[in-house]
């Protein structure tokens, strides 16, 4: 029932934080109309999104975004001195195959999203069978430390919030 | 003061960083470099439109912005699906 | 632009906007300076939204401090961006790999299949049909 | 300011000219739209031109620029954008039909090698 | 208060949105709200022109602003006549449509044939300058559609052609109206004729610019040399019900030049004074010896209606660049009789094309077509028309305009040029009817049978060209009455203070409130 | 019988035949013939108060502004002519029921002939020579029809093409002429104008006059040097050439000029142009006439040798020479329409009209013989003959004539003209039915019967009672016509046989000994003529329309090439050269407002601009290039319109940017990726030449606009202030799109509507052509990357198309008060849809699409219209809009206003048009073998976990 009013809650919540955003100021007036739009807009949509991922552990969310706004700030600093000081000649890029255990669309869309969001690596494409993700590092002198390091860091977690 | 002159030195970084996309569009060896620089461009843009609502000390350029945003980022993607696969909506 | 604002107010809002100017002048010349078309595509894609980032963050502040209200805009502005950012990313790497890139150049992925782009839809019809995803 | 305005449009309508003058369909639908692009912001122009003072009423400016052609432009814009999208599907048609793109009639009916690309 | 003004607008509109909702696939059932509606436009437009003989000018503010701030439409005995002369023509073209099937031959024919009514009738009635700019593009875009109605690769390519034309008239357009509005601030006609004649001497440069663009650009829908490229293709082209609709079309641009040069750059606004009338009357010459030309040099016979058609403009408008009340009179009357003299003639065209095995319409020698007489008939009729030969209004028409160049200094050259042209046009029609239809060729016995391609049964197609023959008869017969009317019309037309006066100081739909209040306007 | 009656009746009898047909070919020509003779006696009711010189008068007005009157009115002359055609027209009618054979369609014949005869009777009748004009061209217009009677025959067809093409210049230039005779005289009614004399001889335009209208006559009547039509329209059954090319038409030029010559004649002009025309083309055609061998073409060139006879009369300008014209038409319609018609019955017989290969037809023919016996010395001038009498006062008028003071010239000519007919006369009758029975002819010749005999028979009896009793016979008739042509005193004149011995009887002696001579030796002459090199008039006249026609094509054709490139620089040139004249005509506006300064973002986005323009000329052949910086320009101009205070603008310019390069990257992948190079350098420059020249102009026209003011205050300024408490909005461009010029917006969303329908319309005719199946079956790109629909790409759209249509909602509802509206709500949830098509594809989305774009479409159009009409219940115009606020705890108050209700029409419509275009776009990519994929992306690992743990 509720599924059928909410088929994505959290769609509908993003939704009612965007309304807040657009008009840029917070009354009940708003977060009323806000959420009736966050209700009717998922349910116009819902033919989209079909299938509806439950998230496990939502709590973990918000130490999976903490640790990659971290990053995603030393990675740019990492990645503008690697294009300011190091010699082209001198860089290693590299290409790393990750092989995935998260399975659902959403979370390997998030996990790419972070890999691209940070440090230097580029997630590049999926294998047909979407069991693994190709990723591209901009200076990487050991590829298999980058896989590593991205399933400790972020698969594990997703794997947490996700499945 | 400081803020005029930091506002200053911005707008000029993003200046210059828009006529670099610029020409980045016209002399890249291969379309994903044009196309990459195009999408960067947009971005740059968004930027010189908030910067001019600081100086002007308006926010009626939100919407362009926002709009900008979401323009550049399908026409990225229409621009890359035409690489890749020709037909952009099959 | 009305300068009624503590010194730390505008050295704030200040060093948002030089660090956001260098980011973004760093990301538009690595464009032009890296080698190859996939290291060029690192650039972009993170300097430039710190640097537009940057920017947005620096405004968001500035009305905060001038006009006092807090406004969310330059927040959704800069959310949208760093959501569209990795999926412009990858189809643009998606799109190096088609044109530039042979396909023994990357490593080959886990499963049986190849990397999706290098997969005809040929090929891809029949994997399905064989049902070789289980 | 003014100058700036004036000689960009110039150049636009330069350029849409040439374009224009051109003998396949897709560089002259696209000089087509450079003069689109100019004789709007001409349109626009004609109202004169002022800096951040958008016809709003909300934001309490002492004066505000001239609404109506940008009203104008902006049926224009529309209009445009519809015959637009028409001349680009029928040149895509004749192309598909006929075999080549050329915009003269008494010319371009060898080239049908190329169709099909 | 009274809204039958603006209902040639509303209601095709608003079919065309019926027609594409309620009836997208069953093409009976268009047909039965095409016919109704043009039926029904037909009657409102008689209703309306019944109105207009009163001799006041029905004014109707939409959204209920005052001009010149709101958009009007206007109703004078002008706007009237060219409505109800649409309509009229409307009624004989859908039919043929439909008895030729040419309406099943693609998509959505009804629906833009109501659109396109719906744009030409607005253009007619609009009195802002910037609202008939808006009205050309709804009927350009329709036309669009309905030239290609049926695809087809020369008439795509030809399609392709008559858009790209006229998106420059239609940028010029623009580039004019803004002039304009840089210039006057306004947009309303009343408005702009007053503020034109009060300019100072000092700044004339940029409203004659605007003068010049504008003509330029009514020149192009009115064919006008060298601006008449787009047409020969485009009708030879152009599906036959359609050309005959666009006989109409050339017309707006004559009756947008009579408007606007009678109203806002009169012959008597200095500025403007010394670059309309002079140049549009030589380029009118040309015209009419261009087209007439075509007439005999045609090898087609879609081309040669065409080039008649534009040798027709030419004829018209030698009589529109006059500016006088007389030569306006007999521009009018030229005006009717042409559009349903082209229009007959492009019909009868088609009548021919759908009969040959081919589907052609070369001017050769074919195999003897079915119904070739009745056929051969109509085309002599069309063409003594189309000519200007009498007995039919055509004479009368030429006459008129003969008659009222009298004064004009180039007089002895118009002269010649009418009727040289004329003699061209005789020689050319007799030379392509003889050719058609008296040198058939006669088949071997063997393949007569398959040789003769079945007629098209309907006869339809045959009352609605008959329709046109009637009108033009009817216009001959009543030529007394109906100059009598148009000559009431063009002094309406030359006396631009009443016109100005009823769109500026027209009485409020709502007793005029002091000062406006929330919820409601004055 | 009331005047107009009379020449309506063979215009309403033009309808019997064609119905009487089916009922016998008798019957048909009764009902025809009747429908002549009721006129005919109608006529002949009149006859005793004209001959009692009384002028019958009718009048009709029919466009009194252009002064054009059906205004009839009988005299002699009238009478005289109308007599003529009305009775020798009965006659026709009659032969020609005989003539005619079973194949020929005498229906249509008949129809004809009447539409003929009543011109004919208009043109004799008419008081208003604007309708005298307009009864003229008729007849060139029935007569192109029964000239072309027998279309199977080439040269019927060309006949009657010269004909019209000759006769109808003629009408034309005559048209000119009447116009000035009336505008001289200030009246188009021949009986005002036969009053003013004076006043036209004195008017400057007199000889402009005389010459058009000369034109006219002398082209209707073969008038040397345009005689050379009239044997070529013998290609008509013989009854025309007897009715139209003896008795009628070709006199109708001699009517007019009689019926003129009160106010034309009598001036040198007149008589050097008039009667030395008649003179050459009197011995001319007599010359020719002896050396034809056609029968037909003998008796054409008699015909035309008596027409130039009778114009030379009438040329003379003396009263009695108009007698002798008048009495010369009487006797030459006689006997000549005898002839014909003895032609005719000769040819039927013997089936030719050869006179080299007839002879001895004495016997086989008697009765034929002996009506060509009479009618032939009648026109060779032999005494007891009316011919005879007619070429006596002929040559005494002659003598009466001097040419440039010399007193002998035309007399010799005259002489020697009759000294012609009197052989070709002769020849006639001998060599045709004289000299010895043949056995060589075609057919077995006879007397044909009554029925076709008795017409000629009729007219020889009249050619002999007239030649010995002419006073009796056409004595009044004579003397009332010419009353009419003189229009005023007789002069002295006798019909008699025996005028005494004068010079006239000894020329005619002349004339007809030196005829038996040349006759005599013929036969020498007709090889020395036809060794005679000649000018062949027809040759020269297809020589000379086969050139017209030609050079008409090539300038058509030249001209009209197709060529786009062509027709849009000539419309730039036109366009740039009249703007710059106009602009140099007049003042330039002062440059009264202070120029602004230049900011930094501005001359940044300038150079970017300049720097976009400029590459996108160089690089216009690299289409995809050209294409992205077309974006880049679109880009800078959105930013530049937010610049400059239009964020409104700077919105829908840059949703409707992307659009449009989804479009055209839609198409682009059809099309060539590269234009070739086509075009020299010297074309590129001459087209870089006129783009700058555009430039220039429209830069220059811009910056006087920017520098200068306006010169009354714009209306703007209302729009401002009556926003709010009006328009009920504060975003004051919103509210005039709604509200003061809804009426735009209205149309403006209708052309986006239409233009979805016609690339819908299109897509499916080209789709549903050949070149569909073509495009079906076309292989797949082997450069094509896999993955379709990237699960990053899906996953991404689920997200982010809600938030699409979240700022869609936002933008639409603020559109009344801040920057925004439905028509840019409705591009971005149109590019929020594009989204989710790009990102599943067109099938997997389209599937799931609820409502067709067609209704989207019309629903928008219907909420527009119905929210303009709904203001009607309300007493108010279209488009009246109204709002109020309204409270609904706890969203607070807001604002809802009929204009938003318009607004929804709009948002709809734009989704609606945007979608179908591309929908239908897209579609041009299908191929045969392309399955609709069940998934909304291809790549789905979570597809074979088992569905708890999804949902766990
Ligand atoms: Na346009
Ligand atoms: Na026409």
């Amino acid at each position: 029932m509720i599924a059928r009013i909410l088929p994505h809650p959290l769609l509908t919540l993003t939704l009612v934080v965007v309304w807040q955003m657009l008009v840029n100021y917070v009354s009940l007036g708003t977060l009323v109309f806000g959420l009736i739009l966050g209700i009717v807009i998922p349910l116009i949509t819902a033919p989209y999104w079909p299938d509806r991922p439950r998230l496990k552990n939502p709590a973990m969310i918000v130490e999976f975004i903490l640790v990659v706004l971290y990053d995603i700030v030393v990675a740019n600093i990492v990645v503008a001195k690697t294009i300011l000081f190091t010699h082209n000649t001198a860089m290693h890029p590299a290409w790393v195959s990750i092989p995935l255990d998260l399975r659902t669309p959403e979370a390997i869309t998030v996990l790419a999203g972070t890999i691209t969001m940070t440090p230097g690596t580029v997630s590049s494409d999926v294998a047909a069978d979407g069991r693994s993700l190709l990723v591209h590092c901009l200076d990487a002198p050991d590829p298999d430390a980058v896989r590593d390091e991205i399933k400790q860091r972020y698969e594990r977690r997703l794997k947490e919030i996700f499945e | 003061m400081i803020l005029s002159y930091a506002l200053i030195f911005t707008t000029g970084c993003f200046a210059l960083a828009l006529l670099m996309n610029l020409w980045r569009v016209v002399s890249a060896p291969g379309v994903p470099d044009r196309i990459l620089a195009l999408d960067t461009m947009v971005i740059n843009f968004i930027a010189i439109l908030v910067l001019y609502g600081i100086i002007e000390g308006t926010a009626v350029y939100f919407e362009a912005s926002i709009l900008i945003a979401m323009v550049g980022f399908i026409s990225t993607v229409a621009y890359a699906r035409f690489m890749l696969r020709g037909n952009i909506i099959e | 632009m009305n300068a009624d604002m503590a010194l730390w107010q505008e050295i704030t809002v200040a060093a948002f906007l030089v660090i956001a100017g260098v980011f973004g002048l760093v990301g538009s010349f690595g464009l032009i300076k890296l080698p190859d078309p996939m290291t060029r595509l690192h650039a972009p894609t993170k300097a430039t939204t710190l640097g537009v980032g940057g920017v947005l963050i620096a405004s968001m502040l500035y009305f905060f401090f001038a006009k006092g209200h807090l406004s969310f805009h330059e927040l959704m502005i800069t959310l949208f961006l760093f959501l569209t950012a990795p999926i412009t990313a990858h189809f643009l790497a998606k799109a190096n790999l088609h044109t530039d890139v042979k396909r023994d150049e990357v490593p080959p992925p886990a499963g049986d299949r190849p990397w999706a782009g290098f997969e005809s839809d040929a090929a891809r019809q029949i994997a399905e049909d064989k049902g070789t995803q289980g | 300011m003014e100058y700036l305005l004036a000689t960009a449009i110039g150049a636009m309508t330069a350029a849409g000219i040439y374009l224009l003058l051109r003998q396949r369909t897709f560089p002259v639908i696209l000089g087509i739209s450079m003069l689109t692009y100019a004789v709007n912001l001409f349109l626009f122009a004609s109202g004169r031109i002022a800096i951040n003072l958008p016809p709003v009423l909300l934001n309490k400016t002492p004066t505000y620029t001239d609404p109506l052609p940008q009203a104008l432009v902006l049926t224009a814009i529309v209009i445009s954008f519809g015959m637009t999208a028409v001349v680009v599907l029928m040149g895509l048609g004749a192309y598909l039909s006929a075999r080549t793109d050329h915009v003269n009639l008494n010319e371009g009916q060898d080239d049908s090698a190329e169709a099909g690309k | 208060m009274n809204h039958w003004i603006v209902a040639p607008i509303l209601l095709p509109a608003v079919m065309a949105a019926v027609i594409i909702l309620a009836a997208r696939y069953q093409v009976a059932l268009q047909r039965v709200f095409s016919v109704a509606s043009t039926v029904a436009l037909l009657g409102i437009a008689i209703g309306l022109l019944v109105k207009s003989m009163s001799g006041d000018i029905g004014v109707y503010e939409l959204g209920n602003w005052p001009a010149p701030f709101g958009i009007v439409l206007v109703l004078d005995r002008l706007s009237a006549t060219m409505v109800t002369l649409t309509a009229a023509l409307a009624v004989a073209v859908v039919l043929y449509a439909i008895g030729s099937g040419w309406d099943k031959r693609g998509h959505h024919f009804h629906a833009l044939f109501q659109f396109q009514l719906m744009g030409i009738f607005g253009a007619f009635l609009t009195g802002d300058a910037f609202n008939l700019f808006v009205f050309f593009e709804v009927l350009l875009i329709a036309s669009y559609g309905l030239m290609i109605h049926g695809g087809g690769a020369v008439r795509l390519r030809a399609g392709v052609q008559y858009v790209l034309y006229n998106l420059l008239g239609s940028t010029l357009f623009l580039f004019a109206l803004g002039t304009i509005y840089a210039v006057t601030g306004t947009l309303n006609m009343a408005d702009l004729a007053q503020r034109v004649a009060e300019l100072p001497a000092d700044d004339t440069a940029m409203i004659r610019v605007a003068a010049i663009l504008l003509l330029l650009v009514f020149a192009v829908k009115a064919a006008l040399i060298p601006l008449h490229f787009w047409l020969p293709a485009t009708y030879a082209e152009a599906p036959a019900p359609i050309a005959a609709l666009f006989a109409v079309m050339t017309k707006i641009g004559a009756y947008a030049i009579i408007r606007m040069y009678t109203l806002v750059f009169g012959p008597d606004v200095a500025a403007t004074a010394d670059i309309v009338g002079p140049w549009l009357m030589p380029a009118a010459v040309v015209t009419l010896i261009i087209g007439m030309i075509g007439v005999l040099g045609a090898s087609h016979m879609g081309r040669l209606a065409a080039f008649a058609a534009v040798g027709s403009m030419g004829t018209l408008l030698i009589a529109v660049a006059l500016f006088t009340p007389q030569a306006t009179t007999a521009a009018l009357y030229y005006m009717i009789h042409s559009t349903l003299a082209g229009a007959a003639l492009f019909l009868v065209v088609d009548m021919v094309r759908a009969r040959r095995t081919a589907e052609d319409d070369i001017i050769a020698s074919r195999p003897a077509i079915a119904q070739n007489g009745l056929i051969a008939a109509y085309f002599f009729a069309a063409a003594i028309a189309m000519a200007g030969m009498p007995p039919l209004s055509g004479f009368l028409g030429k006459l008129l305009v003969l008659d009222a160049v009298r004064a004009h200094d180039m007089v002895w050259v118009i002269w010649a040029a009418i009727l040289v042209g004329s003699l061209i046009a005789v020689v050319g029609f007799a030379r392509a009817g003889s050719m058609v239809f008296w040198k058939v060729e006669t088949p071997p016995e063997g393949e007569a049978s398959e040789a003769e391609p079945s007629p098209p049964a309907a006869a339809l197609p045959f009352v609605a060209t008959g329709g046109l023959m009637a009108g033009i008869v009817a216009l001959t017969v009543f030529a007394g009455p109906v100059t009598a009317f148009l000559s009431d019309t063009s002094a309406q037309i030359f006396d631009r203070e009443a016109y100005i006066a009823a769109v500026l100081e027209t009485p409020r739909a709502i007793e005029a409130e002091s000062l406006p209040h929330e919820g409601t306007k004055k | 019988m009331s005047l107009i009656l009379i020449a309506a009746l063979p215009f309403l009898g033009a309808l019997l035949p064609g119905l009487m047909i089916r009922s016998g070919r008798t019957a048909c020509a009764w009902a025809t013939a009747s429908v002549t003779l009721a006129a005919l006696i109608g006529l002949l009711v009149h006859a005793p108060a004209v001959m009692r010189g009384e002028v019958i008068q009718y009048q009709l007005e029919w466009m009194p502004m252009l002064g054009l009157n059906v205004n009839f009115f009988l005299d002699g002359l009238g009478l005289l002519f109308a007599g003529l055609i009305l009775g020798i027209g009965l006659l026709i009618i009659i032969y020609a029921r005989f003539y005619l054979s079973r194949n020929d369609p005498m229906g249509q014949f008949y129809t004809y002939l009447l539409l003929f005869q009543g011109a004919m009777v208009g043109i004799v009748l008419s008081d208003n020579v604007l309708m005298m004009l307009i009864f003229w061209e008729l007849t060139s217009l029935s007569s192109f029809l029964l000239i072309g009677y027998w279309k199977h025959l080439p040269e019927g067809r060309q006949g009657a093409r010269m004909a019209l093409a000759v006769t109808g210049m003629g009408g034309l230039a005559l048209i000119g002429g009447m116009l000035i005779l009336g505008n001289i005289v200030g009246s188009y009614d021949l009986t005002v104008i036969l009053q003013n004399k004076d006043l036209i001889q004195a008017s400057p335009l007199y000889l402009p006059a005389l010459i058009l209208i000369l034109l006219g006559c002398f082209t209707k009547s073969a008038q040397f040097p345009f005689h050379f039509w009239l044997p070529h329209a013998m290609a008509a059954p013989t009854p025309v050439s007897a009715y139209l090319h003896s008795a009628t038409m070709v006199k109708a030029g001699l009517f007019l000029m009689a019926r003129l010559w009160p106010v034309l004649a009598g001036t040198p002009e007149w008589f050097y142009i008039v009667a030395t025309t008649g003179l050459i083309t009197m011995v001319l055609g007599a010359v020719i006439a002896l050396f034809k061998d056609d029968l037909k073409a003998l008796l054409a060139f008699s015909t035309v040798s008596h027409l130039g006879l009778i114009t030379m009369l009438l040329g003379f300008g003396t009263p009695f020479a108009a007698v002798v014209a008048v009495f010369h038409i009487i006797n030459h319609a006689t006997f000549k329409a005898a002839l014909f018609m003895s032609a005719g019955i000769v040819d039927h017989e013997t089936h030719t009209r050869d006179i080299k290969r007839l002879g001895g037809l004495r016997h086989l023919m008697p009765v034929t013989f002996t009506i060509v016996m009479v009618a032939g010395l009648s026109m060779a001038g032999i005494p007891l003959f009316n011919g005879f009498l007619s070429k006596e006062m002929m040559l005494d008028a002659a003598t009466e004539a001097p040419w440039d003071g010399n007193h002998w010239i035309v007399p010799a000519l005259a002489t020697l003209g009759a000294l012609f007919s009197v052989a070709y006369s002769f020849r006639l009758i001998e060599h045709t039915f004289l000299g010895p029975k043949r056995d060589d002819y075609p057919a077995k010749p006879h007397d044909p019967g009554f029925g076709m005999w008795a017409p000629p028979a009729l007219l020889a009896v009249l050619v002999v009672l007239i030649g010995i009793m002419p006073a009796l016979m056409v004595g009044p008739l004579v003397a009332t016509a010419s009353g009419a042509v003189i229009g005023g005193e007789l002069p002295y004149y006798s019909l008699k046989i025996w005028h005494g011995v004068n010079a006239a009887l000894f020329m005619s002696i002349a004339a007809v000994a030196g005829g038996l001579v040349l006759l005599a030796m013929h036969r020498p002459l007709d090889a020395a003529w036809i060794r005679a090199r000649r000018p062949e008039a027809k040759a020269i006249f297809d020589a000379l329309m086969g050139t017209v026609t030609g050079a008409a094509k090539a300038l058509t054709d030249g001209l009209h090439n197709g060529a786009m490139t062509r027709y849009a620089s000539v419309f730039t040139l036109a366009v740039i050269l009249a703007g710059s004249a106009a602009w140099f005509g007049g003042t330039a506006p002062a440059p009264v407002r202070e120029v602004m300064a230049i900011g930094p973002v501005p001359l940044i986005g300038w150079i970017l601009l300049i720097v976009a323009t400029g590459c996108m000329v160089a690089f216009h052949r690299n289409r995809l290039l050209s294409l992205v910086l077309m974006g880049i320009v679109g880009l800078i101009v959105s930013v530049a319109f937010a610049y400059m205070s239009a964020p409104d603008l700077a919105l829908t310019q840059i949703s409707v940017e992307v659009v449009t390069i989804i479009l055209l990257l839609l198409a682009l992948n059809f099309l060539p990726k590269h234009t070739p190079v086509e075009s020299s350098n010297a074309r590129r420059f001459r087209d870089g030449t006129i783009a700058v020249l555009g430039g220039l102009a429209v830069g220059g026209l811009t910056l006087a606009m920017l520098l200068s003011d306006f010169s009354q205050e714009s209306i703007s300024a209302f729009h401002l202030a009556n926003s709010k408490p009006g328009g009920g909005g504060t975003n004051v461009v919103n509210v005039i799109l709604v509200d003061f010029r809804g009426f735009d917006t209205f149309g403006e969303i209708i052309v986006l509507g239409i233009a979805a329908l016609v690339i819908f319309a299109m897509t499916e005719s080209v789709l549903g052509s050949p070149v569909g199946a073509w495009l079906k079956q076309r292989p797949i790109n082997p450069n094509e990357a896999g993955d379709r629909h990237p699960l990053m790409m899906v996953v991404a759209t689920r997200v982010m198309m809600p938030i699409a249509l979240m700022v869609g909602v936002f933008i639409f509802l603020r559109g009344h008060n801040e920057p925004g509206g439905g028509f840019i709500a409705g591009l971005i949830v149109a590019i929020a849809i594009v989204m989710q098509y790009m990102a599943s594809g067109f099938d997997w989305a389209a599937a799931r699409q609820r409502y067709p774009y067609h209704m989207i479409i019309a629903l928008g159009v219907f909420a527009a219209a119905l929210t303009g009409i709904g203001s009607w219940f309300a007493g108010r115009p279209f488009l009246t809009s109204n709002y109020g606020y309204f409270q609904i705890p706890p969203m607070g108050e807001f604002e809802l206003a009929t204009a938003m209700a318009f607004d929804v029409g709009v948002f709809l419509c734009v989704v609606g048009a945007v979608m179908l275009a591309l929908e239908s776009l897209s579609r041009f990519a299908h191929r045969a073998g392309d399955r609709p994929s069940p998934y909304p992306m291809d790549i789905d690992p979570s597809r074979d976990l088992p569905q708890e743990a999804k949902d766990a």
